[in-house]
């Protein structure tokens, strides 16, 4: 892991103008756009996602520690967790 | 002037609000007989204390303990008496089923036995059970000196044991909940269950179910980082593995609970619309949110329990386990697909046929890897050298009791059949074989094995067998019956049925299997009793002839456990060492151990827990505030000073071995 | 040789339960669910009876194997310095026992599946049969039965003619209750604000216990009902009788069966499906004519339609 | 657990005690997702159960919204570069910016809850339809875990003033960072679902 960052956050400010013009962006298309509603649903679902592995990555330095197998490997099934939590409860309970 | 608060209305909370005289639950002489032991049971505790000048002691060495060992045996008192109170509404269930149209118990009195039942046995006895045996074990077995956060350990333990009194000062004070330990809505809801008997079961289940993801996380750190080396993860003993794999399931489990739990206060006490008739609320995503949680809940109970077994069969047939990688990849795969499952406990409320097809083969597959393992302990067992101790016995038990439950879950899992079975009493009986053998012989069989460790002496070995058979024949004379009566269309929670059904010998049948099993109980406890003083010391801190690291300790167990952290080549460590005969280690090794200090937080942070949810129950949102300002004052407070910890010099450690193991090379 | 002495308890003991277990289910008779009475009962006893042989079959197999393998080596049988050979695994043995347990499961799957779907059909034979609908309401601890092409009601007790599928669109006007028939097939919910299908059909004339099997408080163990089925003829004469004898159903009438309590027997005139909208079908709505009944609903009921249209 | 601090790490990660709770958070932070993987679960079953009141497209503002979401973001980009300082040992750069830091998390609580106000004016409360009870128990659970973590972080800003930048404060603040981006990203999923997704039409 590096020690002591150069004097200037690059990554950073980086990552926070992509997180804003990603937030925009979906506000856009899900405002102005027009588009059809699955379409937009899955364009904002797919940036939030993007944002969210960008937040994990550039800001909560996931990758640093040594565990960090075990930490990206522990997101990554509470994902899939979560999805089976959200998707199983909504196929379920709506037929 | 009610103040109304902007955000949340309080017109729910008044009528929730209780009259003083519905306070005291009265009108049942039994309840009467109850309140009278268990108050002259406390004036006993209390008197014992005092006369023997024992508050210091208590303090010190038990209610601020941060010690694995202590926590582990103060679980399993706790587990031990939940047992009691468990087994004794059983009892009051079967007796009332004896026969057709008995009094003994009305109605509304039956349904809060078998609600308490239910909850109490699966949450608040197997559960501590288990965590009292893995806290004890797990550590020791790869060979650290204590868990990752042993504050956070205490901690878990005394909000669980807030949890538990407040579920159980229920029937006494403000009445029972009624609607099963599954507390299925619209029942469940303020309309239909008026009482507090609800907010008990919400209230004090979130309670002891942030004790249990504590400790989830906290095992799961201590097993993945702090393993002695040498010990990699392919070495490491089968109950650890089934440890990890069982925190892995609470980790992602328990905060569906927490959630679910939460949305019925809020239905109950703030007149929200989650589960409600009325208001758009969907009374079956109570059931679907309950089960998401449900189903891995019973494989985080059986996983140690399979563990326990691997390490006792492992142990008195003096073999190497069978296939252990094959027993870890079926354990992964066991806690994978129990995310798949839940489904199966609600087939009949008009899913599609698409839906219950899936999850009628997901919960099929789940069948495979069991079957797997089962083949693993009988190949154990081959060309073994079976030693028929009551651990072993308990441990060979579970295989042909838990192959009834299993077969019997596959015919459930048949999404068209179980439109049948449903809500039978062919399902309690296949749910009772799956977690009578599954976990309750576990523990047993887990107590007679580590006890030498825990207390210094051993169980009696005859008392131990008597107290077994009384269980394995009354176990199964109590529920073989149960699945013909299911079959003859009796079902759950009924607190009393005609004659002329057919069902009458087959209930009388089961009673006194019933009563078998409670005079096994009785057995165990005159055993635990008896073997204090007339118990076979351990001296030699290894009475089994064990393969994995807790037996390299001596007996009474130093509280920093190794003097030097043993080093692991080989799966069965110790019992690796014992064939090399590698000496423990070197006193030149021996350098000064750092150890966490007692704290009185965590028992602090308990009161406020038991205080705050005592308000909730009943609505006095001071008493609930309170609660919860002595809880963040705790965590607060903890924050500001973090414990330095002590040091043991290396002399005192010195004279620790030399008093157990005789001179230290 | 086994000494008598050193009997083996275990094995006796479980060799008498299974005998018990066993004896019991010879004459099925008088077990209900052994014992099936219309076509969906009938598949499911199929079902049931083909697993439970399914199973016994891997019972035996795993017992017997467990059994030689306790007693063959019991540490009284082996010489004093024995020492077990150091095994780790054998790769051979785990693909044997993964593999046929896989085949097995398909082997019980593959109906499992054939038959959730027939479930939601009218029995086969009986396509063309005109099916009698019948409005099932639970409410706390009573049935009530609404025959709306007949317009009569009864309570606690419920006629079906013989020979033809009856279809049961369940509901509740409370708590969760489970319409189950043993002999006719097997159970569903009744929930509130949802409606769900339920279709039985008995194959001759007799009476038939029904009962609650979901608990829902005080009153639920003396939540059963009587079906009785009768031949067409007999049916309709009944249907005539009631309409001639029996009172005119009035919404106080309704409202005091609904309230919580137990009510015995009762037979009206007129349903109370006239005043209290029928909610809208569970998951009937996915079904061809979804889209036809959904316009007309549309403005109609309070509560929910269907979710696709809602963005979530 | 030996107290040998490995200097060749960052401050936060030096002392055993320190990997340890890090690690630990971030399996709770597993624990977290699955807990609001429920709650969104419950409100997107439940978001169509208006039962004849006000409905996402009545309530929602796009202005109030996007300021929430924007002094979020922006209290996540200063809680990064307030690590980033600790990590050069800038102290004081590190309290300054984790103080703006909590200066816009408040921002954000009180817009959020001058947003539930004009909702209860409407007469949209909890207890109207089983959609708003979805909407203001997620919404409600996410904004008490701001505002838990505001009052936890003046804590920890307490106790670098009074202790210095150490091997324990920096982790006790490397933990606070990474529960507020977390927070932030939970926000992100609220904005995108909650709040674009009802007032699409």
């Amino acid at each position: 892991m590096e020690h002591g960052h150069t004097k200037y956050p690059i990554g950073h400010i980086i990552g926070f103008l992509l997180s804003l013009a990603m937030t925009i962006l979906a506000a856009i298309v899900a405002l102005r756009s027009g588009l059809p509603k699955p379409a937009i649903m899955s364009i904002i679902g797919v940036l939030a996602f993007m944002q969210a592995g960008m937040q994990l990555f550039m800001f909560m330095h996931i990758k640093e520690s040594d565990n960090s197998a075990v930490q990206i490997g522990n997101i990554i099934y509470s994902i899939i967790i979560a999805l089976t939590i959200v998707l199983g409860s909504i196929w379920v309970m709506h037929n | 002037m009610i103040w109304t608060c902007p955000i949340i209305n309080t017109k729910g909370w008044e009528e929730n609000r209780l009259k003083l005289d519905e306070f005291f639950v009265t009108g049942e002489p039994i309840i009467y007989v109850t309140e009278a032991g268990i108050a002259l049971a406390m004036i006993g505790i209390l008197f014992y204390l005092t006369y023997f000048k024992k508050w210091k002691w208590l303090w010190n060495n038990w209610l601020t303990t941060v010690d694995h060992k202590k926590i582990g045996v103060m679980y399993i008192l706790v587990a031990v008496l939940m047992l009691f109170r468990g087994g004794v509404d059983a009892l009051m269930m079967r007796a009332q089923l004896t026969a057709p149209n008995l009094k003994l118990l009305d109605a509304n009195h039956y349904d809060g036995i078998f609600t308490t039942h239910g909850t109490i046995m699966i949450l608040f006895m197997a559960m501590p059970f288990l965590m009292g045996l893995i806290n004890i074990a797990v550590p020791l077995q790869i060979g650290a000196r204590d868990v990752a956060y042993p504050m956070l350990n205490a901690f878990s333990f005394w909000t669980f044991a807030a949890g538990c009194a407040l579920f159980n000062i229920s029937f006494i004070i403000g009445g029972s909940p009624t609607a099963g330990w599954t507390s299925y809505f619209p029942l469940a809801g303020t309309e239909f269950s008026p009482g507090v008997g609800n907010n008990y079961y919400a209230v004090a289940l979130q309670i002891a179910g942030i004790g249990t993801l504590i400790t989830g996380i906290n095992f799961l750190v201590t097993i993945l980082k702090m393993r002695t080396k040498g010990m990699t993860m392919m070495k490491m003993p089968m109950f650890v593995w089934s440890v990890l794999i069982m925190c892995i399931i609470i980790i992602f489990a328990f905060p569906v609970l927490t959630v679910a739990l939460a949305l019925m206060t809020f239905d109950r006490l703030a007149g929200t619309h989650f589960f409600t008739m009325a208001g758009g609320g969907m009374p079956m995503l109570w059931s679907n949110l309950f089960w998401i949680w449900g189903h891995p809940e019973v494989y985080i109970v059986l996983l140690p329990s399979l563990g326990i077994y691997s390490e006792i069969i492992s142990t008195f047939a003096k073999k190497r386990l069978f296939g252990y990688k094959s027993m870890v990849f079926s354990m992964l795969a066991i806690a994978l697909f129990s995310y798949f499952t839940w489904v199966h406990h609600f087939f009949t409320m008009g899913n599609t046929a698409a839906v219950n097809s899936f999850f009628s083969i997901s919960t099929m597959l789940i069948a495979i890897p069991t079957g797997v393992k089962l083949f693993n302990w009988i190949f154990t067992i081959h060309k073994g050298k079976v030693k028929l101790t009551s651990a072993m016995l308990w441990s060979l038990a579970f295989i042909p009791n838990f192959l009834i439950g299993g077969v019997t879950g596959v015919m459930l899992a048949m999404a068209a059949a179980d439109y049948q079975y449903h809500n039978s009493y062919f399902l309690i009986a296949h749910f009772h074989y799956t977690l009578i053998p599954g976990v309750a012989f576990a523990c047993f069989a887990g107590l007679h094995y580590w006890y030498p460790k825990m207390f210094g002496h051993m169980l009696n070995e005859k008392l131990g067998k008597i107290t077994f058979w009384f269980w394995m024949v009354g176990f199964n004379v109590c529920f073989l019956p149960q699945f013909v009566l299911g079959l003859k269309g009796m079902t759950r929670r009924m607190y009393t049925y005609q004659e002329g059904l057919g069902w009458d010998n087959l209930n009388m049948v089961s009673t006194v299997g019933g009563v078998l099993m409670g005079i096994g109980f009785l057995v165990l406890v005159w055993n635990i009793a008896y073997s204090i003083r007339h118990g076979e010391r351990d001296v030699t801190g290894d009475p089994w002839d064990g393969r994995t690291l807790e037996w390299a300790t001596p007996t009474p167990i130093p509280p920093y456990n190794f003097a030097v952290a043993p080093v692991a080549e080989e799966i069965d460590a110790y019992w690796n060492m014992k064939q090399k005969k590698t000496p423990l280690y070197k006193k030149v090794d021996v350098k000064p151990i750092h150890m966490p200090n007692n704290t009185g937080m965590p028992f602090v942070a308990a009161v406020g827990f038991g205080l705050g949810g005592f308000g909730l129950v009943f609505s006095w949102w001071w008493l609930a505030i309170v609660g919860l300002i002595i809880v963040l004052g705790c965590l607060a407070w903890r924050s500001f000073d973090p414990d330095k910890g002590h040091h043991i010099p290396v002399k005192e450690i010195l004279e620790t071995e030399e008093a157990a193991r005789g001179e230290v090379v | 040789m086994l000494k008598i002495k050193k009997l083996p308890w275990k094995r006796l003991s479980l060799v008498l339960l299974s005998a018990l277990f066993l004896l019991s289910g010879c004459d099925t008779s008088n077990i209900a669910v052994l014992n099936p009475q219309g076509p969906v009962a009938q598949k499911q006893y199929d079902l049931i009876v083909y697993s439970f042989w399914l199973m016994m079959i891997i019972l035996v197999v795993v017992m017997g194997l467990f059994i030689f393998m306790v007693f063959k080596y019991r540490e009284k049988r082996q010489a004093a310095d024995y020492v077990p050979p150091d095994h780790h695994g054998n790769k051979w043995l785990e693909i044997i026992w993964t593999a046929i347990p896989i085949v097995i499961i398909i082997a019980v799957a593959i109906p499992t599946v054939k038959a959730n779907y027939a479930l939601e059909e009218v029995p086969k034979g009986y396509e063309d049969e005109k099916p009698l609908v019948i409005n099932v309401t639970s409410a706390d601890w009573k049935w009530i039965f609404s025959y709306p092409d007949e317009n009569i009601e009864t309570v606690n007790y419920v006629n079906i003619p013989a020979g033809r599928p009856v279809k049961f669109q369940l509901t509740s006007a409370g708590t969760m209750a489970s319409f189950w028939v043993p002999e006719l097939g097997g159970q569903k919910y009744t929930m509130p604000n949802h409606s769900m299908e339920l279709i039985l059909l008995a194959d001759k004339p007799g009476s038939y216990q029904g009962r609650n099997a979901n608990f829902n408080g005080e009153g639920f163990a003396h939540m059963d009902f009587e079906v009785l089925s009768q031949t067409q003829a007999d049916f309709e004469k009944w249907v005539k009788e009631v309409k001639g004898s029996a009172p005119k159903l009035t919404k106080k009438d309704y409202n005091k069966i609904l309230k919580t309590g137990l009510v015995g027997r009762m037979t009206y005139t007129g349903t109370h499906l006239d005043w209290v909208e029928t909610p809208h079908q569970h998951n009937v709505m996915n079904k061809k004519e979804a889209n036809t009944k959904e316009h007309d609903m549309e403005g109609m009921n309070m509560d929910d339609m269907d979710m696709s249209d809602h963005q979530h | 657990m030996s107290d040998h601090l490995d200097t060749s790490l960052p401050l936060e990660y030096q002392s055993e005690q320190s990997r340890l709770n890090i690690f630990g958070f971030w399996i709770f932070l597993g624990a977290e997702i699955a807990l609001f993987a429920t709650l969104f679960a419950t409100y997107f079953v439940l978001s169509g159960m208006t039962a004849g009141g006000p409905s996402q497209l009545d309530l929602f503002k796009e202005k109030d919204v996007m300021i929430e979401t924007i002094l979020l973001l922006v209290s996540s980009f200063t809680c990064g570069l307030a690590i980033f300082s600790m990590r050069n040992h800038n102290k004081n750069a590190m309290l300054a910016w984790f103080i703006i830091t909590l200066l816009l998390g408040a921002g954000f609580i009180y817009f959020e809850l001058h947003e539930f106000i004009d909702y209860v004016h409407e007469g949209a409360t909890m207890q109207t339809s089983a959609f708003l009870s979805g909407f203001f128990v997620l919404l409600g659970t996410h904004g008490a875990h701001v505002t838990l973590g505001i009052l936890w972080g003046i804590l920890l800003i307490i106790q670098v003033v009074r202790n210095g930048l150490n091997p324990v404060t920096s982790r006790k603040f490397f933990i606070i960072s990474l529960y507020w981006h977390f927070l932030d990203v939970v926000w992100i999923f609220i904005f995108t679902f909650v709040y674009l997704g009802g007032l699409i039409q």
